[in-house]
């Protein structure tokens, strides 16, 4: 129960492990490569959810300080991390498309299997 | 007693996915293994420092020291820029890195095919 | 159908071809740069920055090439001169984080590197901060559309 | 001191602009940017060098970024152990980067080489980073550096098994740094901070409140450092992305990029997580047992391969696993193996690649029957070949011998004869498929057909440059243990 109490309490963070496995298992049943892409986008995005969430306390705002008032600000910390860590998985989804791209001019297919039924053939 | 009972639980639910609805062997093993994973990591959840509590070991002096001094350190409002740009700002230039061997890494793909 | 049968069917053309697409974007896009270019400018004083206004900024020019067509749009940026600020963006970065060093206090140091402060909360303050965000800002939106047209040119 | 106190951050950050200039000077020609790459790769020597003089005279140098102290900035540290392992990186870095300006003519179109300049550079300065930082976001983002630059020069060359195996590579390691990342998540829950020395000391007190925080960390970065570098069941891509490249990137992931990511878990175990996990729950228990599987596993795939390339890619899984045996054994002559077979590998897996490159330049075979009296031929190219083998053999006199033997040593110590046997039965594994080669090269009359291009002088020089340094590490290891020996003494 106490468990239980403990998920409920961090559904953020719950929500962030099933994205996460939720990602992962695409990325290893599926055989379409871009399948593949988007799944290593929801697992990124999934850990960026977590981390954010980690800075934020109930009743905090945003960390842009205004002088004279007595505000509690949320953790900047993470939140200028996870900034990081979009755009490094923004380039690493360009430069896998760009693969697939050239993938599917040589195979005709964006299908690992079919790809390495091809492959098999030849 | 529990762990007969879950034995038993799961064999039903293999047969009921492999007979009934048809799923493949891989997939079954594949669906078990993650099924394990989140069943770990929801008990690590459960652990983990409140959601949402100010009194995290998150909010520490680190952030502390950024909300307080962060204005008259670096000079910029948003805090969250003078953390990117400022305190950690390798971090940043190793992100501008990225994007810079992303566009390489294109376009020495796309010409060299 | 994937986006290489389209452009081949239509002569290596992106098959947009449509009045009110094109009148719409040529009146929006001046706004979104200007848009862009105040998200950069104001990332230390308001949520944005350099990475958001670079990615408004190169989206604008992506809407520009979506709606006319790729040769009109690969003229607004000639493929030197978007490598000539891809590099320049960075390399402004790393330099400025050279100033540092070159006074004796650190690298990417800000404001015991001498950086004039300003009054926190106007334009021109921060020092280094405001220096950076414009070098990634331009870098940024030329890494969008060089990618953008990388991407495309591939499919030929 | 002047300049010389900020060689901590400049090593890194040359590499980058370098990277940042090179593609401005493709206007003027190949050669500018070649040799701007290779003044950058020797200044960044020179700098390790004079940095690892001061750090012995003075102790660990701490670096802070834009001089913020460390739990608000980012950290970057000097110590012995890492400034070796720089020193390992930045030089044999140069040595292939010299290989690599005439082998890359053949293997890759005109237009795109001042790109591999470029890539190259920014691999080399994103594992300089790798080895000094003292921050794991940091690390994060270099680490993903890395991972794209390591596979853009895979699939640079014009040919679709590359593209495929730098596909599955960036998936997989982007899957690595995904993992890492979620686990950074954690440790930064339960403490707070994201600096090694800061995280190691709050750790210990937190492990009391969030052990199972903890421990999934540990866990998430077991399956995301042996990921990346190849440990025993996480290795599928390796073969495929290590053969189909060309030679010199071969010779630059097998030999370099690989270990980084063993010393990165290294000082995670070490700098990061406190004693008192590895004593509660036994990570290197797991380690130990899947990198004496990897040994084992690593070359009996590689006795099954035909194709040459393929064969020193499957040999390096092989190979990786001794330095996992090294961490796993948790036990300072262990490491110091493990350290030297670090050095070794990296030198004897570059120049067997580079002999193989050779071989497929002049001749075209990667078929390793057809290899049958090439020694007649390539007299140089082979004895290099047989070095190398030998040295990954263990036979004595090569450097090869020295890790195995620290390795079993240890093990012995320990009390745990078991490993012994696994070296010694890997070794034999290992002689059973490089001998052959060898042998067939040297005592088979073939008749070799007459079409062989005469190999350049650099590359043949850079064949025997690693020659010499096996040799010698074979014989002369004072220096280089008690280098160690000392570095290591800071970990315990």
């Amino acid at each position: 129960m106490e468990t239980l109490g403990g998920i409920i309490d961090n559904y953020y963070y719950m929500v962030a492990v099933i994205l996460f496995v939720i990602g992962m298992y695409t990325m290893l049943t599926h055989s379409n490569m871009i399948k593949k892409v988007i799944a290593m986008n929801i697992m990124d995005a999934s850990v960026f959810l977590m981390f954010v969430s980690v800075g934020y306390a109930h009743g905090s705002q945003a960390p842009i300080i205004r002088e004279g008032a007595e505000i509690f600000y949320a953790n900047p910390l993470p939140g200028a991390l996870i900034l990081t860590g979009i755009v490094v998985a923004v380039s690493v989804t360009a430069y896998a498309l760009s693969l697939i791209v050239k993938i599917y001019r040589y195979y005709d297919t964006c299908d690992y299997d079919e790809i390495c039924e091809i492959r098999s053939q030849e | 007693m529990f762990y007969i009972l879950f034995a038993i639980f799961l064999i039903i639910v293999t047969l009921f996915l492999r007979l009934i609805i048809g799923v493949e062997p891989r997939t079954l093993v594949t669906l078990y293994l993650l099924g394990f994973i989140i069943f770990l990591l929801s008990f690590t959840v459960a652990e983990m420092p409140t959601f949402g509590s100010p009194d995290n070991p998150a909010f520490n002096e680190v952030p502390r020291r950024y909300l307080e001094q962060g204005v008259a350190e670096t000079g910029a409002v948003n805090i969250v820029s003078s953390v990117i740009i400022d305190y950690r700002a390798f971090d940043t230039l190793g992100e501008a890195t990225v994007l810079f061997v992303a566009i390489a890494a294109v376009i020495a793909t796309l010409r060299s095919h | 159908m994937p986006l290489s049968d389209l452009t081949r069917s239509r002569g290596g053309k992106i098959p947009i071809d449509d009045q009110i697409v094109r009148i719409t974007s040529r009146l929006v896009v001046p706004f979104i740069q200007v848009y862009g270019i105040y998200v950069i400018l104001n990332g230390h004083l308001s949520p944005g920055g350099s990475f958001s206004g670079g990615a408004i900024f190169g989206a604008s020019l992506v809407l520009l090439a979506l709606s006319f067509n790729l040769e009109a749009g690969a003229r607004q940026i000639p493929h030197h001169a978007a490598s000539l600020l891809e590099s320049g963006g960075a390399l402004g970065y790393a330099l400025t984080g050279l100033v540092g060093v070159f006074v004796g206090s650190s690298y990417l140091a800000n404001r015991i590197a001498g950086f004039p402060m300003g009054q926190p909360g106007e334009l021109f303050s921060a020092g280094a901060i405001l220096v950076i965000t414009v070098f990634v800002g331009i870098k940024v939106a030329s890494t969008i559309v060089t990618l953008f047209y990388y991407i495309i040119e591939g499919e030929k | 001191m002047g300049v010389s106190e900020h060689f901590p951050a400049l090593i890194v950050v040359i590499f980058f602009i370098t990277a940042f200039i090179s593609p401005l000077l493709y206007r003027w020609g190949r050669k500018f940017s070649a040799a701007l790459v290779i003044v950058t790769i020797a200044a960044a020597l020179g700098m390790t060098v004079s940095l690892l003089v001061t750090v012995q005279q003075a102790g660990t140098v701490f670096y802070h970024m834009g001089g913020w102290p460390p739990p608000w900035g980012i950290e970057f540290k000097a110590d012995p152990l890492r400034l070796f392992m720089l020193l390992v990186v930045i030089s044999v870095s140069l040595w292939i980067f010299i290989f690599a300006l005439r082998d890359l003519q053949h293997e890759l179109k005109k237009r795109v080489i001042g790109w591999y300049y470029t890539l190259y550079s920014i691999l080399v300065g994103s594992m300089a980073g790798i080895v000094l930082t003292n921050d794991l976001f940091n690390l994060f983002v270099l680490m993903e550096i890395c991972a794209i630059s390591a596979c853009a020069i895979i699939s640079i060359k014009e040919d679709r098994e590359c593209l495929e195996a730098s596909f599955k590579y960036l998936i997989l390691s982007a899957m690595g740094t995904g993992c890492f990342l979620l686990g950074v998540v954690m440790l930064y829950m339960a403490t707070g901070y994201l600096n090694y020395s800061f995280l190691h000391l709050e750790l210990a007190e937190a492990f009391n409140y969030y052990p199972r925080n903890i421990f999934t960390a540990a866990a998430l970065f077991i399956v995301a450092f042996g990921t990346k570098a190849a440990l025993f069941p996480l290795h599928v891509w390796l073969p495929d992305a290590h053969a189909s490249a060309p030679s010199p990137s071969s010779a630059m992931l097998s030999g370099v990029v690989i270990k980084i990511y063993a010393f990165a878990l290294f000082l995670m175990f070490y700098e990061v997580f406190p004693r008192t996990l590895l004593e509660a729950i036994p990570l290197n228990e797991i380690i130990l047992w899947l990198a004496a599987l990897g040994t084992l596993f690593g070359s009996i795939f590689a006795m099954l391969q035909s194709d040459l390339k393929k064969m020193l890619a499957f040999s390096s899984i092989g190979q990786i696993a001794y330095i996992f045996m090294g961490i796993g054994l948790n036990h300072e002559s262990a490491l110091v193996g493990g350290f030297y077979h670090i050095m070794v590998h990296a030198v004897t897996k570059a120049m067997l690649f580079m002999a193989a490159g050779v071989i497929i330049y002049s001749t075209g075979v990667r078929d390793i029957k057809k290899l049958a009296g090439i020694g007649r031929v390539l007299p140089i190219t082979m004895i290099a070949f047989t070095i190398g083998s030998a040295s990954m053999v263990g036979i004595p006199g090569t450097g090869g011998l020295i890790s195995k033997w620290f390795l079993a040593i240890s093990a012995l110590e320990i009390g745990r004869p078991v490993f012994v046997i696994v070296i010694l039965a890997s070794s034999l594994l290992n002689a059973i498929y490089y001998m052959p080669i060898v042998i067939n090269a040297f005592m088979q009359q073939e008749d070799f057909k007459k079409d062989i291009k005469p190999v350049p002088r650099v590359m043949l020089a850079c064949l025997v440059i690693g020659m010499i340094f096996i040799v010698i590490s074979g014989f002369y290891t004072t220096p280089v243990v008690t280098l160690l020996e000392q570095a290591l003494a800071l970990y315990f």
